[in-house]
């Protein structure tokens, strides 16, 4: 199977080279301490995100969850104000009430919203409105497999069929819910779920950008015809962990320090008088290093499955350098400008202080 | 000027809005049938039976609403809503907002709501109070067939969320529906409130603004202060309390929020006695809202309430003396005294 | 295939005319004006309720809908106090406080609960404490076809599944959700979406009391011994209709009269000067017409599905009169006493009134 | 006495109440990891990851509360209660009611609450007003250690419904979670109220009783009523005030319901003046019900709100101004002169 017809290669590895720019120029600012509260960063999903959005133009609408600044730049959001709003800015996007969990671009028009699961339901009514307003458009949802576990994301796949809505779903699949290893609170086999609303399906490996890009091509095809809504599962690595500051990739990287900061309390509770039986205490320590085990198996195995090396692999070197060098300008000159207009804010800017 | 029954004034309103306005729809459960009127004027497209997933098709009114349409999502009943809860709490009320006031939501949240004819503890809250609680959500409960006309006009063409409560004991459709009227063997004239149920409606429509409180008796010396049903059994207990010679206004808030925050202080300066009675529950309510504003403003008043304390029973006298009925409310005028 | 192993066809039948006696007395006080506000019979769920419920003893609990009181009567609830809370007396099961939609039991254990949907993740949760406390014991779930389309019924499956629970699910697939026709509001295939969670999944016709004993049995007995939820799909039919003056029923029995009724405001509003395309208004008379014939057809083809003319049929003819005349004598002592207890009620017992 | 952290302390409490009643059980998103204390303690049956399906394992607490087992169900942030909202509305404050008072629900509802760090308006609420409103349903939130451990300890070991909110900005866990604590390039020093965040706690666990205010600071002009974080500003407030001659008292409620209307209203027949500060929106909570037990008790007095009047914005110094900081609390406090 060689690329897809009407793949672009080369605006695709760019689009990709972008996102992963912006993503690794927020988590720096957050770790400068510029980027207020939590920062769910994208850097993995690149593949993902731009197999679905090159498909999307004019008033196709997207539904965004907490990894919302990928999908933004794949549509062409404007990089200054969309940093300056994570910062917390009154020149950002939302004049600084957003932040980077709820992002809402209505010349998108994209919205993003942090309670998981509610893409779905979000999308499914921005699909009747296109249905009726903009016929021919659609609208995407995109969310992660733990989101699959909320009941109104389902009620959204049973009410795109009943009304045969122009909607896609878009699971991300990185196998994690925050800490908790998805497949440990999971029933069955998440696309035989969504395959048994009634929902088209299709299953990628989500840092084969090219196959992203034909299955989601399919499924917004059918759907911008009238044929229904469809659901796009796609693999991909959360590098970064869930947020900036993840505990498990603390774990990883600095295995000791992590062990001397939670080992003492653990091993005084589980000696305390009482509590458990030696059985339910073994049982907890099983739990805790499979859980450890898989997440450093993820981390190492599954880092290999980087979409933006894997798209470089589709490119020559030249037209790579070409791509890196000039995206890299524009981000950096963008990161400049909105660092400058920041200026150093170490408590947040909150002037008065309270004590 | 024409004669309506109260739900048939809902839905006629909300047809003229229809007409208007192509990009009105409504969605909900078993609406194709409560609304049947509605189907035969404008079809199936804009009149859609849901399944029953509250939260999806709650949210997916938020979403169609940020994507361009004016939708009037039908919650059946209110006690339903805390399924969805979260398209209040966290969506409707906060997009706009989160959007740095870029993006509206001009959605209708329609449901029934109130008690008075024996459906027990989950199919007979009103929960205007907590709703009012959140950012940017708007709270009606007409009394009347005009005002029910006129708040929905208001309610479909606001850019602003609003949730517009019908009163179940005034609708002739949920009350049929809900409290078995179509048997000959039960009769709810005692606690039906005729003014509420069938009532003159102005041809053409006018909307009645948000947040404008009406009087519907003047007195001197006791103001009761309520909305929805709760506005008729003040008038029963002033008609009973001027047999004690006391004078009492009857102030029909018609909206919880926005509150008509002058109208309230005109009354209880004029008064100095204000009794609110609310069909909700006595915390986290309206009660307490108008105790603040009354506060606020320095107003020296005597004050009591009169709402629902806790669960409403099942048992029809147990739910009567559960919810603020006329004895009750002359108890606590007469207290003020 | 014969009969199930186990299975009691005399007491099936007896338990079954229990069931329908006691409803149709309800139905009856409530046409009498002694029952309040709504109720939803069981009436047509007799097979799968008592196909159920015989496999239940000691502390298997149960975790009811709106159609409540068969279940109840199964598990052998008494049936005075139960008619009194029905009938809003303070002498009933829970004073008066419950009504038909919140019957309470703990001594069954058994309670139900009027927000659609909940009965799974209630049941979810006294399985966690039967695991616990009463090894062996299950906790079924009873809810309609259309309660799946809720989300907290559909996360409960999965969560049954995650925790490896002993749960039960029994959807009783009547068709219908109050006036909307189920399939037109449902995505895919309802066994099929049971079984994308890796719920054990059985499915039967529900009049045919003998198979839902098997099957029944066969999910219940996996359960206890810790193998996991089931699912049971068990079709069903409502002659009454969703609840006592369902307007729906009330069009087929008096089609004249409803049609005089509803009519002339619809042919008003179609007529009106503005509004919707002709188009418009033809889609709508088909939708109605469709519903209504589906209507129609279902209450004459699936009213031949009767459990109880069914379960009448495995038995002799004299074990069916003596099992009738002495289940009758039972029932309607109760039913005298209770109704003589209540008196006359025509303003339900409001003395006050308003006006 | 020892000296814990506030989340510390918390899980502390709950393993206590853990090792006296095995049935005591607590589930909720990423528990193991965030109570790997208590994991390590009592093991993976007693202390369950869940799905993100806050509906289903919250009304299966009440399931399992009814069914034998006092579970302790964390909603992880109090923001993602409404996604499960009819568990507390329908379910929750109403099943004893149902049962006739024949059937207890003994769960505790766990979850963070609270802002100041940054972290958007779905992240930062209280919602303590609208829970208060329902039947039966107690809330609490600590603002120290020790009340922390023994409130703990009384929600567990309670028959009723306890919703147990711990304030995130005090939370060692909560604050290195959401707010990026773990970096070295920010600092919450300026925020962080230290006695909130570490103290004394009595060993043996002492319960705190619900519905009991404790006195933080005694004076004469004015009364600071509020809990939580807000206790700590009013405290900032109270010794700024000292300099303009104004003497503070403040009122640390710790429980939302039951409210003690006792201290509040000693405190307001004595000082004359009450300031309500409340981390909860304006409407539908805590503010107005405090003004309703003045109103009714016939004290007069002058009164004041600082609360969140709508949405909280994300930028930190959108959001320090938005919620009830100090200079809003003196300003009002000064205003009652
Ligand atoms: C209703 C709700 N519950 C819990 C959370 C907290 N939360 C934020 S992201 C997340 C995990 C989401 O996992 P997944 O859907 O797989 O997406 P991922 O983060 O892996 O991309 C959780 C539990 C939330 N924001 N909303
Ligand atoms: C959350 C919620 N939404 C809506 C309702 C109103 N309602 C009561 S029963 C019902 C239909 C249920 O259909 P199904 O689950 O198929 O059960 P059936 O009545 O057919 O037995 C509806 C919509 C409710 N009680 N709760
Ligand atoms: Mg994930
Ligand atoms: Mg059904």
């Amino acid at each position: 199977m060689g690329l897809p017809a009407g793949f672009d290669a080369a605006g695709a590895y760019r689009a990709m080279v972008r996102m992963r720019l912006v993503e690794e120029a927020l988590v720096e600012a957050w770790a400068d301490g510029l980027v207020p509260g939590e920062y769910h960063s994208g850097i993995g999903e690149e593949g993902i995100n731009v197999g679905v959005v090159s498909h999307l133009s004019g008033r196709d609408s997207m539904a965004l969850d907490h990894r919302n600044t990928s999908p933004l730049v794949g549509r062409g959001a404007d990089l200054r104000t969309l940093m300056l709003e994570v910062m917390g800015s009154e020149d950002g996007l939302n004049r600084g009430w957003a932040g980077h969990m709820h992002l809402m671009d209505p010349d998108i028009p994209a919205a993003a919203d942090g309670i998981v699961g509610t893409s779905g339901p979000l999308a499914v009514g921005q699909a009747v409105a296109n249905a009726r307003l903009y016929p021919g458009r659609v609208a995407v949802a995109f969310h992660g497999e733990a989101a699959m576990n909320q009941g109104m994301l389902m009620e959204s796949y049973n009410m795109a069929v009943a009304w045969n809505l122009p909607v896609l779903f878009v699971c991300k699949d990185n196998k994690w819910s925050i800490t908790t290893y998805s497949a440990e609170v999971t029933g069955g086999d998440l696309v035989e779920r969504a395959r048994s609303f009634g929902l088209a399906v299709e299953q990628v490996g989500g840092n084969r950008i090219e196959d992203v890009y034909r299955a989601a091509g399919r499924l917004i095809t059918r759907a911008r015809r009238g044929k229904g809504p469809g659901f796009l599962h796609a693999s991909c690595h959360r590098p970064g962990g869930h947020f900036e500051g993840d505990p498990i990739v603390r774990l990883l990287h600095n295995p000791r320090g992590q062990a001397e900061e939670w080992g003492p309390p653990m091993i005084q509770n589980a000696r305390a008088k009482t509590g458990g039986s030696r059985g339910d205490q073994l049982a907890a320590v099983k739990v805790l290093t499979k859980r450890g085990a898989r997440a450093a198996r993820d981390y190492t195995v599954r880092a290999r499955m980087d979409p933006v090396r894997h798209g470089r692999r589709l490119l020559e070197q030249a037209a790579v350098d070409r791509i890196e060098a000039s995206e890299r300008q524009d981000v950096e000159q963008a990161v400049t400008e909105v660092r400058s207009a920041m200026g150093s804010r170490a408590t947040f800017g909150v002037s008065g202080g309270t004590r | 000027m024409t004669v309506m029954r109260y739900g048939q004034a809902i839905d006629f309103a909300l047809g003229e809005a229809m007409a208007r306005n192509d990009n009105v729809v409504t969605w909900g459960e078993d609406v194709r049938l409560i609304h049947r009127d509605l189907l035969a004027r404008f079809g199936p497209e804009r009149v859609r039976d849901t399944s029953i997933s509250e939260s999806a098709f709650l949210y997916a009114g938020i979403g169609a609403a940020m994507a361009g349409l004016r939708p009037v999502v039908e919650i059946m009943l209110i006690d339903f809503l805390p399924v969805a809860w979260s398209g209040i709490a966290n969506a409707a009320s906060k997009f706009r907002d989160f959007s740095g006031g870029r993006w509206e939501v001009p959605l209708v949240v329609r449901a029934g709501c109130g008690g008075w004819y024996t459906d027990g503890g989950q199919h007979e809250q009103t929960l205007w109070g907590q709703l009012s609680a959140y950012p940017n959500i708007n709270v009606v409960c007409p009394s009347t067939p005009a005002d029910a006309a006129g708040l929905m006009l208001t309610a479909v063409e606001s850019d602003e969320v609003v949730v517009f409560l019908e009163h179940q004991l005034l609708s002739e459709q949920w009350i049929d529906f809900l409290a078995g009227n179509s048997r000959t063997t039960v009769s709810f004239d005692h606690l039906v409130p005729p003014d509420g149920v069938e009532g003159e409606v102005p041809l053409p429509l006018e909307p009645v603004p948000l947040g404008q409180a009406v009087i519907r008796r003047d007195g001197s010396d006791v103001t009761l202060v309520s909305l929805g049903v709760g506005a008729h059994r003040c008038m029963e207990a002033a008609q009973v309390l001027t047999a004690s010679g006391i004078e009492a206004s009857v102030l029909d808030l018609r909206s919880v929020y926005p509150l008509d925050k002058d109208a309230v202080l005109e009354e209880a300066r004029k008064t100095g006695r204000v009794v609110v009675v609310d069909e909700d529950y006595v915390r986290g309510g309206l009660t307490g809202e108008i105790a603040a504003l009354l506060l606020e403003a320095g107003v020296t008043t005597r004050y009591a309430r009169v709402a629902v304390e806790g669960t409403i029973p099942f048992a029809p006298h147990l739910e009567y003396a559960a919810l603020p009925n006329a004895e009750r409310i002359v108890t606590a005028a007469k207290r003020l005294e």
